[in-house]
């Protein structure tokens, strides 16, 4: 597949956004400046970007409770991401989501989920809402290795083949769910061909390989596009953090971890991959680096600085019987 | 305005909705029927008929038979109604809630919240309930206390073929999640409908009949039973004014507080079991908020703490009938008579 | 697989007792002396039967809406039945359950269930004290094609392959669910190669030919109990009435339904079988079938006759708050 | 007897019961945690550490990690239950019933009614719920009434390490379903708790405090916030009587009824929503059989109808609080200050 320079440096950019994104949130959390549950998408760059540079604003996504990647790659803005993971009033949802509820309905981004498996009938949905409104949207459903377990799963893979609906579901198996491994978790031992039974191409890539997505989702989506209905891809990529910010990670050997992250990282694949091939120079992506670091270095002190919600905000965006 | 069944007032609405906006789909089990079957494409209509006819008038794409995958139904529901549709989805019994509520409660009636303010999810979900069929314990469970406690649905529950046309059409045209369930002793019954479109707002409780003496408050069937009650209360010079709320999210506080300003005693009836029920709900507000004006307890007429029993006599003694709301009534009024000697 | 003249004997006593059960059901249904909603067994009798043959009362089923069949041939009595049917106090379940609900946890018949998809991860949940317990119990799922694309479904059959447990899944594929045809709803058009994707052996079978289900059931039942885990029997068989009692089809051409009939019927299929290879005698059958007509005709009179539930009954078998 | 945490208390009820009862099994998402991964076998006894070190003492053959699949869960454990084994399942946190809710409601709480009382079903849920984690609209939710709503179930709401012991066990020997909720919030209290198995029975509320100038009712996190604020209260001179229900199916009205029968007055504290709620519940039960001893309206102190916001300033305003229990009471007594004139 020919790329552009352009597209290139795209790509990296993005996933570069997103690493230094979720090491300026990791800080920020045990600085003990955000509350709640944060869950870090460092280690699956690949996954969001390769899929989600394919896609428009009128493309749709679902995504997870591990959704930053997805959102910066589906162009979330990034200061509104911040001060919402922050809880600021300047938020995405004004606050009131959090790291687990950033949406941005407008940019075809249907909100990261807490509920694992939540995602997949609504990308379904949006499908639908292309499918009978004749547009050439598609839809995306990231999903989680542990997800892929979960009945909404399943249940969104028939619905999808029967009504032919443009949707490709996406399981970014990182090997864990929490503290349980995939090879526990999943009983054929291979979410693939688990969804190639339910009828629909189904395949899996190297997820660290931002090449391997890109192309993996070309065909995925032409089929989409083309009203051949779903796909299916399995991304296997690693966690390079916690379950959660803060989780000691008893479950999972500090070898393994060293490894995921030395071998595991979609950024140095990369860079290797476009150095070796001298499509772009290192040079170029220091800078990217320079330059992305900058803006969320910014973004942390807006949000940092940006003001709370006001307390009469609970009672807004919502009907109230009382 | 001619006589029309329940059932024909629903599919009336439906078809009239349909017609007027092109991003109304209706998407369930059978809402169609004879997908991948040998006989003819219209026959079937929903298990009870009332989307009957829908399919030939608006097609496959618009009318959409799915497999039985309740959650991918109402998610699916959701996402298309996040995304540009207004679905219309049907769960068939309400007793199956449990098998997709997390996409309603969690995902639907959250979005606009959520979000902040920055979605729309114009979702209506259409399900049977009551018991009445011998249909046993998984399907003739009301269960609407369940959509009632939950922020951002609305919920609406009428109780005659006039209301139901009108709130259905308001449901459609609202942005935000709608449970709207239908009684299934009601499917039959009659009354004056409308020929053309027209909405029943949200929020406005209904006074079918006025009585001074007490304040009857009910819903869906048990608006009928509560009127029997009030019948036979009559021909003994006792005279009930009997509210329907019809919409239980939002709910009508004032018409029912003002009822019971003035007559200073009530009786709920609810089909449904009594803990945390919209009985109680209403008993709980009055109890606040037309506090001075009660000249007895609240009462509940509700079936007991139990499943409902498939055996028709089990069942005729699990349903609240005229006969225990009349009963309530004249208890309340013989206490009051006892405080006053 | 031999099998002795006695046990084949037992079978199709079994078959026919199913058969006659239901069509007295159906005639007392329509004639109104059977509350509420009644789905019939009929053209399925070979699917039940093949299975539970090879069951003693130590060993549990899930059942389903359709469930008639499957706790006659777990052993239910058959006056307990009739009685629980036509609501009288005298039934297995007091008059509580009625046809949707006849269970009689005693005998390992664990429910009819009016929840499409229910009974699975109960029937796992079975398998899970024979394993815990170490008994050598097993468990079977019955389920229909429709119910097969039930979240529940997938969820138990991953649970299952995962813990390892002694269950079969048997999903009873009558082509239709209420008015749908199996093509439509199943995007894969193959349940068991769908199954097969979870992790488990799965095999299609001619659900109309008791020698056919009996023999799959062999199989599957060996690896459940030598504690190899889970199986999947596919089982193609024929619906020969409505959804429920009083359907008129109308989605169903009256040629599919007469061909349903004709050529689709298990104790049509057993009779030529046993009788082209000379092992029981076409009398032997006739007696059999007479007799068992006896026997269905008197249950329908003690059930008619029977007591209704007093209704204090309505207070018991509960914790009551109230 | 030693000072234990909330979380201490659980831990020895599930230890207790495990060693005592073989068929006692506890299945859950990562209860135990490492399966199939590469570190520690005895590291994470689930997102909060309740159960940790069950595994060490009892193997995965008794504490069972599972997919992510709660239908399955529940059903496994329903099926289970009703077969021998006498499961304790945990739900994580409570907003997750809706993937599950069926196999609880429909299945698990009806079997021994739909079956005619020929079947048991000694089946424990766990749950973590409530709000103040800024944990979001999806993981801070109450939904107990859901579950008090449903006959078949029991529903138990400890408050201290003390009654979150001996609940539980009582729960794990009791033969029907039970839905055991822990607040995230009460997992580091500290109280004494008996090194020793001993049972708190169900249907006996606690009475934390004695007063009588009214009566405040309050379940979990709650009876903290309550108990606040009838110190603030006595420091004016106004005493209040603290109830908490500990559990609400079966709910002990006598105890309630009783004080408000002496008080006059009555307050309800529930975290929950408050359409439907159990504060609705205790308060309409309150205004038809204590009506005549009642000298002022029943309020209820609830969250707004709204999901939960994640921002910690809207989180914190949408929490009840003692301050708004105060101002409850205090608003009760003005009134009937008022009327007296
Ligand atoms: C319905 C539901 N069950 C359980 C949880 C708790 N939970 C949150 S994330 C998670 C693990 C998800 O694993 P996976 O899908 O592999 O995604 P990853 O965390 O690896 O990105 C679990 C169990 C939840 N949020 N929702
Ligand atoms: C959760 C749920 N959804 C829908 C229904 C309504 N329903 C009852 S039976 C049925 C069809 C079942 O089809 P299948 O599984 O093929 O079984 P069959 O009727 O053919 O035996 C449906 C949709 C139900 N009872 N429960
Ligand atoms: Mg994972
Ligand atoms: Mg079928």
């Amino acid at each position: 597949m020919q790329m552009s320079r352009e597209t290139l440096r795209t790509a990296y950019r993005q996933m570069r956004t997103i690493r230094a994104f979720e090491d300026a949130v990791n800080r920020a959390f045990s600085s003990g400046e955000i509350p709640g549950f944060v869950h870090l998408y460092s280690g699956q760059e690949a996954c969001a970007v390769g899929v989600c540079m394919h896609l428009d604003d009128h493309d749709y996504i679902g995504s997870t409770h591990r959704g930053h990647g997805h959102c910066i790659a589906k162009g979330c803005d990034i200061d509104g991401m911040m001060m919402e993971i922050f809880g600021k009033a300047g938020g995405l949802c004004g606050g009131k989501g959090g790291s687990m509820h950033i949406a941005d309905i407008e940019r075809g981004m249907l909100g990261a989920n807490a509920i694992v498996g939540g995602s997949p009938p609504l990308a379904v949905g949006a499908a639908l809402t292309a499918k009978t409104l004749g547009t050439d949207r598609v839809a995306v459903a990231f999903t989680g290795d542990g997800g892929s377990n979960q009945g909404t799963m399943f249940e969104a893979m028939n619905m999808a083949v029967v009504l032919k609906l443009p949707v490709i579901f996406v399981v970014e198996n990182n090997g864990y769910a929490e503290g349980t491994g995939v090879d526990y978790a999943i009983g054929s031992r291979d979410i693939a061909s688990r969804a190639a039974g339910f009828g629909m191409p189904a395949e899996h890539i190297d997820g660290l390989d931002f090449f391997a997505v890109y192309a993996a989702m070309a065909e995925a989506l032409a089929r989409a596009r083309g009203g051949s209905g779903p796909s299916f891809i399995e991304s296997r990529c690693v966690r390079h953090h916690g379950h959660y910010c803060g989780d000691p990670q008893g479950y999972r050997s500090k070898e393994e971890l060293q490894a995921a992250r030395a071998n595991g990282d979609p950024l140095l694949h990369f860079r290797a991959r476009v150095g070796a091939s001298a499509l772009l120079e290192a040079t170029e992506l220091d800078t990217i680096d320079a330059e992305v670091e900058q803006q969320i270095a910014a973004a942390v002190v807006r949000a940092r600085e940006a003001a709370d919600p006001s307390p009469s905000a609970l009672l807004t965006d919502v009907y109230l019987s009382y | 305005m001619s006589k029309k069944t329940f059932r024909q007032a629903i599919n009336e609405a439906l078809h009239a909705e349909m017609q007027r906006d092109p991003r109304v789909v209706v998407i369930g089990e059978d809402v169609a029927g004879g997908a991948g079957g040998t006989g003819v494409d219209d026959a079937y209509g929903g298990v009870m008929g009332v989307t009957r006819g829908l399919v030939g008038a608006f097609g496959r794409e618009r009318v959409i038979d799915t497999p039985i995958t309740e959650s991918a139904i109402m998610g699916m529901a959701a996402g298309a109604a996040v995304t540009g549709l207004r679905p219309v989805a049907e769960l068939m019994f309400v007793d199956f809630i449990g098998v997709c509520f997390d996409q309603i409660y969690n995902q639907a009636a959250k979005f606009r919240y959520m979000f902040g303010g920055k979605a729309k999810t114009p979702l209506v979900i259409r399900a049977m309930f009551g018991a009445g069929f011998s249909a046993g314990a998984q399907h003739s469970q009301c269960l609407y206390s369940f959509f009632t406690h939950v922020p951002g649905l609305k919920v609406v529950i009428p109780s005659t073929p006039y209301d139901a046309k009108g709130l259905l059409i308001e449901a459609i045209r609202d942005d935000d999640p709608v449970i709207f369930l239908e009684h299934t002793k009601l499917y039959d019954i009659e009354g004056q409908v409308p020929d053309e479109a027209y909405t029943v707002p949200f929020g406005e409780a209904s006074v079918l009949r006025e009585g001074g003496d007490v304040t009857i408050v009910a819903l869906a069937r048990m608006v009928h039973v509560a009127l029997e009650a009030a019948d036979r209360l009559a021909a003994s010079g006792i005279h009930a004014t009997v509210i329907d709320p019809r919409t239980t999210s939002p709910i009508d506080e004032d018409t029912i507080l003002e009822s019971v300003t003035e007559t200073g005693r009530l009786v709920v009836v609810d089909e449904a079991n009594p803990r945390c029920s919209l009985a109680s709900e209403i008993a709980a507000f009055a109890a606040d908020k037309a506090f001075f004006a009660l000249k007895a307890p609240i009462r509940r007429v509700t079936a007991p703490h139990t499943p409902v029993p498939f055996a028709p006599v089990l069942e005729a003694a699990y349903i609240p009938n005229a006969g225990q709301v009349e009963a309530a009534v004249r208890q309340l009024l013989d206490i009051n008579a006892d405080r006053k000697r």
